[in-house]
């Protein structure tokens, strides 16, 4: 029997449809003038003023805004941005920003600017989050978490236009990391103009969701779980921007993002899996950054059992960080044996590794008065961070080492993160897998946002820990700018951490992210998020 | 058969016993056959004879390759996952769930969907065509769909989403009853039992059932391969069964994030879904092909 | 013809009927509130849920409540999503003509390979590549497709890098959305790189679209086979013989023809499962449709949505199923009206 | 010259290791013109004889003959496909139930132009199709069809079963046949409508000179019509002759009884008679008796029926039986 030529027919319209479409080469590929890169998740907003969630930073504060300062070099110094200079007092409460002059906002299709930056900018970005009675405090729900975490609004008490260009900060006592937050990812300068523009409109509240700032990108498109649109913007005032288009792809899935990776549909990957294929394949590169950060246990110290010290570390004896980092992390991280990271001057070698003891883990349970153990729930992040790659199996493999103390552990984890973290907040949960990545070189990151007590109070840490103790000598530290004061004092706060046990230290991970051979230029800063202002492709 | 053929008079066998000799004829369908038995005791043993426990992790083997790999260990023939179980236990195991299930799912809606669809053919006139839009509607929504939006009521879960494909294929089996049961009784023969004054459900207990019964069968071969595939498209989805139990699903959707690592982990919940439906449509071909033959003769 | 027509509209209002009052029954049976459910105000002020349950005659009778419920529909208006707030009909209009791309496409695909090969099957009847074609049709029917969609992508887009793993087209290209059919779209538009986006539009449907079609493909085999042999053992044909027309004039122009009608008159039924699996390969292809959508509506107890996602696929299917049955009685004359009778 | 001369064909089924003999060296011969009669019961293998003939069998089926000659070539010596060529071109046949017969998603129209052969058009390849209608027209005409746009229009449901059938001669026509196979061509019909194609069958076969070998199971009807009759029985070839030596001194008891059958025959009985009919029904292809198969129910039967008889010529009257009724006359 001859082969049916019917086939042929059939699918004859098919090919030539297909056919049809290669037949261009009269422009260049406009994917050569493009960047896709596969975040992680959508941005709660576009103005990170008023978020902490390192999803929406790395959307938004480097590629739309700038900031008054930068940390630059491997020494992260405080560099000019927006500010070309700045002078502080000797008492340290007046800081005076010298701004330059030749600063564009965006030309967008919804707002064209009339002005440069000036000062009125500077004045109205920081008056939103200071002053209550603000026209845009309100708008997008009035908290600006970092800024409550650092008590911002207790330190700066006033600010000033001296002239156009000069602005100055006022504060209420000397704070040696004021221009280190100042220069955090959060502490974007907005349009006042454009304000303006917004509240004759009366909608107050596009000025988050489209945004108009200073920075490299300007926003073109948005579609929620979808895909953020940016182009370049050509006024940027720092330098020529290469590429014509960023593309933020969202996609939550850890396999979804490699594959796109690996099938050349996204340019650059967050968080990526699977180092091993990467390496493999010539084509592409796998950046890795030591990240200050720290993926932690926490207990609801407000919840019996874990009210009771003992049951804390009781826990705490009981689990096996080593088999953590090597299933969880895949060996690419270090034990925690303390919140703070070994590569920070605050870090105190002479804290020992927290002892794997079953038998002790026990002991200290029975001594804590439960014998037969009990049934705990364990609410494990929905999505991945550098500091926490895979909360499900982290909470598995939990499970298993207290199931052995005879604890019984139900995980919890389907749940939106934005659901997630509300829930936290309200304080629903026994335990809880978080983590966190600071903002800035300076160790009170770690220790003011983690554990003292007005952002425990705040719930977004998981543990409602709150020590007098503490927090006296975290804020002791801050006010001096002697370094070996300043470091007895985080020594002396870190014993206090290790023998109450608010929160299990676990692993302090590396950040890693993979591109394509074909993009050059430096992505990945320590602090802070992703910036695709000197990326190119070729 | 060498027998002399003599007489003019046959051997009759049973109609049952006909359908086995035809069926046995071809040696492909008695080797799926036996595959379909094995599955069936493995969904009934399984937690006897697995070398480990379905939820014991090896923590020490973590992300084994299977045993025929360079890096594998004998005795987890088929590899590790993340969490150092055993594949092969996890498999075996599974078949409980994704094949045992399927096996109560399809008898469960069969005898409620037979027992609806032979009581709703005896109706006549507006109720009837009523009820033939009624099922043509119900038929028309994915099954699928249906399952999702019944497991949206009564929320995920491996039980709820048992209960949701039941009640997405009791339609099927009430539209195959109800249509053969009207063809036969369209038949002279209740026609001459209705003369004889049977009652209604005399008919149909001794009339007509043995004759739809095969066609019943078949219509649960078919639903079956569909329950075993709807039970783990579910716990692919993650909306079946919970993370830590292994159905051949729900096994597949936790290797996704290990697929460039650890393919087997993907690999071998596929192919035991695969196989277990192909084991389940062959037996079903040759249950129709047997039927037809018999008819034919 | 007119009461064919007539025929089939009665049915579409019976259908609509009963699809509504599922959709607005799910209301009751979804956990929560009713009133919530149906609109998606879940931060309504009591003053706001007052004016909305005297909108919907919420304490009124049920039937009343059903009609407030059906004139909504009318005005489209489908509530707004419990997880996004954006007004339901606007996400569908969104989000179902992808899934209309990627089902017709693949329906397409899947009758253009699975209806001949079938012929084929038939024409060979009971010798090897019968065999052959009646064995593969068997495992593609067989293979979860969420499974069968892993290991396509795993070739295609990671070992042989030929295909797109993921989405509708390459983000780079902008295509506003007119009708919502992307091709359609990138054919209005006045993009400089039309053709470029219309490339690789194609590359990336080309995989889900198959995916999807393979099994509804075996259905077609076997179907086209069957109806083929019956056809083949039809007396008309025997009659064409005895006129002597060479077997390939036969296939021509009978056998083909006639074994196609009784196809189509199963694509209608066909298509409630090729949706079915689209919904699957939409999640793993990233595809922008509305099964994705109704499938994270579910985790999001977002109960408005799959309200109205359920009522608009099942539409969609119900529509297709009318549309063939036309197609059907337009190709085959037995099934209209007689003409002149005897 | 003798038109058609087949002598033993068998047509023989393989059902598993068993061979099925349906139809067992039975021999015809047909002149030139002849309206020729085949009869039998139901199942006595007459259409596959004529199906065997044009060689439209299905596969399963396995034809073979002593001599198959078509006026006077050799046609078993030929390959299937050149004996095909010169079958489909010189001998057309019509079929029982003429409805299901025709293409039900065609036009008449273009159905009976497909038949039109390539060959019979003289104009250059664009005048074709409209030759091609006209031919349809004229055959529709011929076989007493007058309103032909109407007819050419029609699907095949939209017409009579007489109609379809008309169409279906038609299309015979068309080839310009010498001889026509007519299978039971009016089964299923009504008598008025039967007499028509009986009646446009003898005319075709009077005017045009066209054979035909008229099968059926209506003896009367038969007699009625035809010169000559061959009958048959269960596969097996009983008696041939002419018409009125079948009726009135039939050879073979089956013949007899076959006769005897008839109402024309009943006419002449006694009232209150016994009908006459043979014991028992004509037996099962897989289970047919050797030798003779009329031997279980004949009542002449006796134990050389175990052998099958070899048919003898009286003056062309010939009859296959041991117990051959001649000398009883």
């Amino acid at each position: 029997m001859s082969f049916n030529p019917i086939i042929y027919f059939l699918t004859l319209p098919f090919l030539s449809v297909l056919l049809q479409g290669c037949n261009d080469e009269d422009t260049t590929l406009l994917s050569t003038k493009s960047i896709i890169y596969c975040s992680e998740g959508s941005p709660e907003g576009f103005n990170p003023q008023t978020v902490t969630s390192g999803v929406t930073t790395d959307a938004t504060s480097n590629q739309l805004y700038n900031r008054l300062v930068a940390y630059s070099g491997d020494e992260h110094e405080i560099s000019p941005s927006l500010a070309k200079s700045w002078h502080i007092t000797k008492d340290g409460k007046k800081v005076t920003f010298y701004l330059r002059k030749d600063v564009e906002f965006h030309h967008t299709s919804y707002f064209t600017p009339s002005r440069k930056l000036n000062a009125e900018d500077v004045i109205f970005s920081f008056n939103r989050i200071l002053n209550v009675e603000h026209e845009y405090h309100e708008v997008s729900g009035g908290l600006y978490p970092f800024f409550q975490s650092i008590e911002f609004n207790s330190l700066v008490t006033n600010i000033e236009k001296i002239n156009e260009f000069t602005v100055r900060f006022t504060l209420s006592r000397p704070d040696s990391s004021f221009l280190a937050n100042l220069a955090t990812d959060f502490a974007v300068i907005l349009s006042a103009e454009y304000a303006q523009y917004l509240s004759e409109l009366d909608s107050h509240q596009q000025i988050d969701l489209l945004p108009i700032g200073t920075g490299p990108f300007k926003y073109k498109e948005y579609r929620a779980g979808s895909f953020i649109r940016y182009l370049a913007n050509e006024n940027y005032w720092q330098k020529k921007i290469n590429i014509e288009q960023l593309i933020f792809d969202i996609t939550p899935s850890n396999t979804g993002r490699l594959t796109k990776l690996l099938a050349k549909e996204c340019d650059i990957v967050a968080y990526p899996i699977a180092h091993k294929k990467i390496i493999e394949r010539p084509d592409l590169i796998l950046n890795e950054i030591t990240s200050f950060n720290i993926g932690y246990l926490g207990f609801n110290t407000n919840k019996p059992p874990f009210n009771n010290k003992l049951v804390r570390k009781a826990i705490s004896y009981a689990i096996n960080k080593e088999a953590i980092i090597d299933t969880v992390y895949f060996g690419k991280a270090e034990v925690a044996n303390t919140i703070i990271p070994p590569t920070s001057w605050a870090y105190d070698a002479h804290i020992p590794q927290q002892e794997y003891s079953i038998a002790k883990a026990i002991s200290t349970l029975n001594e804590a008065g439960y014998p037969d153990g009990f049934t705990m729930n364990l609410w494990a992040m929905p999505i991945q961070r550098p500091y926490n790659p895979d909360a499900l199996t982290m909470a598995k493999l939990i499970a298993n080492d207290l199931k052995k103390i005879g604890i019984t552990v139900n995980i919890i984890h389907k749940y939106e993160w934005s659901t997630f973290l509300q829930l936290i907040t309200e304080g629903q949960h026994q335990a809880v897998l978080l983590g966190w990545t600071a903002d800035h070189p300076d160790p009170d990151n770690f220790f003011t946002p983690l554990l003292s007590c007005p952002s425990s109070k705040q719930g977004r840490t998981g543990t409602f820990w709150c020590s007098k103790e503490f927090d006296k000598l975290i804020s002791q530290s801050l006010q001096t700018t002697d370094l070996n004061k300043r470091k007895k004092y985080y020594k002396n706060a870190l014993k206090i951490i290790e023998d109450e046990v608010p929160l299990i230290p676990i692993a302090h991970s590396k950040r890693f992210q993979a591109r394509d051979k074909k993009i050059s230029g430096q992505l990945l800063k320590s602090f802070g998020g992703i910036n695709f202002v000197e990326v190119n492709k070729n | 058969m060498a027998r002399e053929n003599i007489y003019q008079e046959e051997e009759f066998p049973s109609p049952l016993q006909q359908l086995w000799y035809k069926f046995k004829a071809k040696p492909m369908i008695m080797l799926a056959f036996s595959c379909f038995l094995a599955l069936v005791f493995l969904a009934i043993f399984a937690p006897i004879i697995t070398p480990f426990s379905s939820s014991q992790t090896h923590l020490e083997f973590i992300l084994l390759p299977p045993a025929w790999n360079d890096d594998g260990n004998v005795s987890f023939l088929l590899g590790t996952d993340q969490l150092g179980r055993d594949m092969l236990s996890m498999l075996m195991h599974g078949a409980s769930f994704t094949f045992g299930l399927s096996f109560i799912i399809v008898i469960t809606s069969a005898v409620i969907g037979v027992v609806i669809g032979s009581l709703s053919a005896l109706t006549s006139g507006f109720k009837s065509s009523f009820l033939n839009h009624f099922l043509d509607v119900i038929l028309s929504i994915p099954s699928l769909l249906l399952a999702i939006v019944i497991v949206a009521i009564l929320g995920t879960g491996l039980s709820n989403t048992v209960l949701a494909i039941i009640i997405v294929l009791i339609p099927q089996f009430i539209h195959t009853t109800r249509n053969e049961v009207k063809r036969e009784f369209a038949k002279d023969y209740v026609l001459a039992s209705k003369l004889d004054g049977a009652s209604s459900l005399r008919i149909l207990q001794y009339s007509i059932f043995p004759n739809i019964i095969e066609k019943i069968i078949t219509q649960a071969t078919l639903a079956q391969s569909a329950a075993i595939l709807d039970i783990a498209a579910l716990g692919f989805l993650g909306l079946g069964a919970a993370t830590y139990i292994p159905e051949w699903g729900t096994m597949v959707s936790n290797g996704i994030d290990l697929f460039y690592i650890a393919p087997w982990t993907v690999y071998f919940p596929g192919l035991a879904i695969l196989f277990s439906v192909i084991v389940t449509n062959l037996v079903g071909e040759g249950l129709r092909h047997a039927l037809k033959q018999r008819k034919e003769y | 013809m007119l009461v064919f027509t007539l025929r089939r509209l009665n049915l579409f209002i019976f259908t609509f009927i009963m699809l509504t009052a599922l959709s607005f029954s799910l209301s009751f049976l979804f956990p929560g509130d009713a009133l919530t459910n149906l609109t998606g105000q879940i931060n309504a002020s009591p003053e706001q849920r007052a004016l909305l349950a005297e909108e919907y005659q919420y304490n009124s009778h049920i039937i009343k409540q059903y009609w407030a419920y059906l004139t909504h529909l009318f005005d489209g208006d489908f509530g707004i999503s419990i997880a996004s707030h954006l007004p339901i009909s606007s996400e569908i209009m969104n989000l179902l003509p992808a899934t209309i791309e990627l089902s017709v496409v693949a329906l397409f695909i899947a009758m253009a390979i699975g209806i001949p090969i079938g012929f084929l099957a038939a024409i060979n009847h009971e010798k090897i590549p019968d065999q052959a074609i009646l064995f593969v049709s068997m495992l593609g029917y067989s293979i979860p497709i969420f499974w069968l969609g892993l290991l396509a992508i795993l070739i295609f887009s990671i070992q042989l890098g030929w295909l797109p793993s993921a989405g509708r087209i390459s983000l780079v290209y902008e295509i506003k959305h007119i009708t919502g059919i992307q091709f359609f779209d990138i054919l209005l538009s006045d993009s400089e790189y039309k053709w470029q986006a219309f490339q690789n539009a194609t590359l990336h449907i080309i995989m889900p679209a198959s995916v999807v079609a393979i099994a509804p493909m075996t259905i077609f085999i076997r179907l086209a086979r069957t109806s083929m042999l019956e056809v083949l053992d039809s007396s008309y044909i025997t009659a064409a013989k005895a006129k002597g027309l060479t077997f390939w004039q036969i296939i021509y122009r009978h056998a083909i023809r006639n074994s196609l009608v009784n196809v189509i008159r199963h694509v209608g039924l066909q298509f409630a499962n090729l949706v079915t699996l689209a919904m699957v390969t939409e999640v793993i292809f990233s595809w922008p449709g509305i099964g994705r959508w109704l499938i994270e509506s579910i985790f999001q107890r977002d109960y408005t949505a799959i309200q109205g996602g359920l009522l608009a696929l099942s539409s969609f299917i119900f529509i297709v199923h009318i549309l063939t049955d036309f197609i059907y009685a337009a190709l085959n004359p037995l099934a209209r009206d007689r003409k002149h009778g005897a | 010259m003798n038109l058609l001369d087949i002598r033993n064909l068998s047509i023989v089924m393989l059902s598993g290791n068993k061979k099925i003999v349906a139809v067992d060296r039975v021999s015809l011969v047909m002149k030139e013109g002849e309206l020729r009669g085949l009869v039998g019961e139901s199942g006595s293998g007459k259409s596959l004889l004529a199906q065997a003939i044009i060689g439209v069998l299905d596969e399963k089926w396995i034809v073979d003959a002593d001599r198959f000659h078509w006026r006077g070539n050799d046609l078993m010596r030929l390959s299937i496909a050149e004996r095909k060529k010169i079958i489909s071109k010189d001998i057309a046949m019509i079929f029982q139930e003429p409805m299901s017969c025709l293409d039900p998603t065609t036009t008449i129209g273009e159905q009976l132009e497909e038949a039109v052969d390539d060959k019979q058009l003289t104009g250059f390849f664009w005048q074709k199709k409209k030759q091609r209608k006209l031919a349809a027209i004229t055959l529709l005409h011929k076989v007493g069809i007058k309103k032909h746009t109407e007819c050419t229009r029609s699907y095949p449901h939209q017409l009579t079963e007489a109609l379809c059938q008309r169409v279906m001669i038609a299309m015979a026509l068309a080839r310009r046949p010498i001889l026509l196979i007519a299978d039971e061509p009016t089964a299923a019909m009504e008598s008025t409508n039967q007499g028509q194609i009986f009646r446009l069958l003898a005319s075709l076969n009077q005017l045009k000179n066209m054979s035909v070998l008229l099968i059926s199971h209506d003896l009367e009807n038969m007699a009625h019509w035809t010169k000559r009759i061959t009958v048959m029985y269960s596969g097996q070839f009983v008696e041939a002759g002419t018409t009125e030596q079948i009726f009135t001194t039939p050879f073979h008891p089956y013949t007899k009884a076959l006769v005897e059958s008839t109402s024309h025959a009943s006419l002449t009985l006694e009232p209150k008679s016994k009908l006459s009919a043979l014991p028992g029904s004509i037996p099962i292809l897989q289970h047919l008796p050797i030798g003779c198969r009329l031997g279980p129910r004949c009542p002449r039967a006796q134990q050389a029926c175990v052998n099958a008889p070899k048919a003898k010529n009286y003056h062309g009257h010939i009859v296959s039986c041991h117990y051959s009724l001649k000398d009883t006359y």
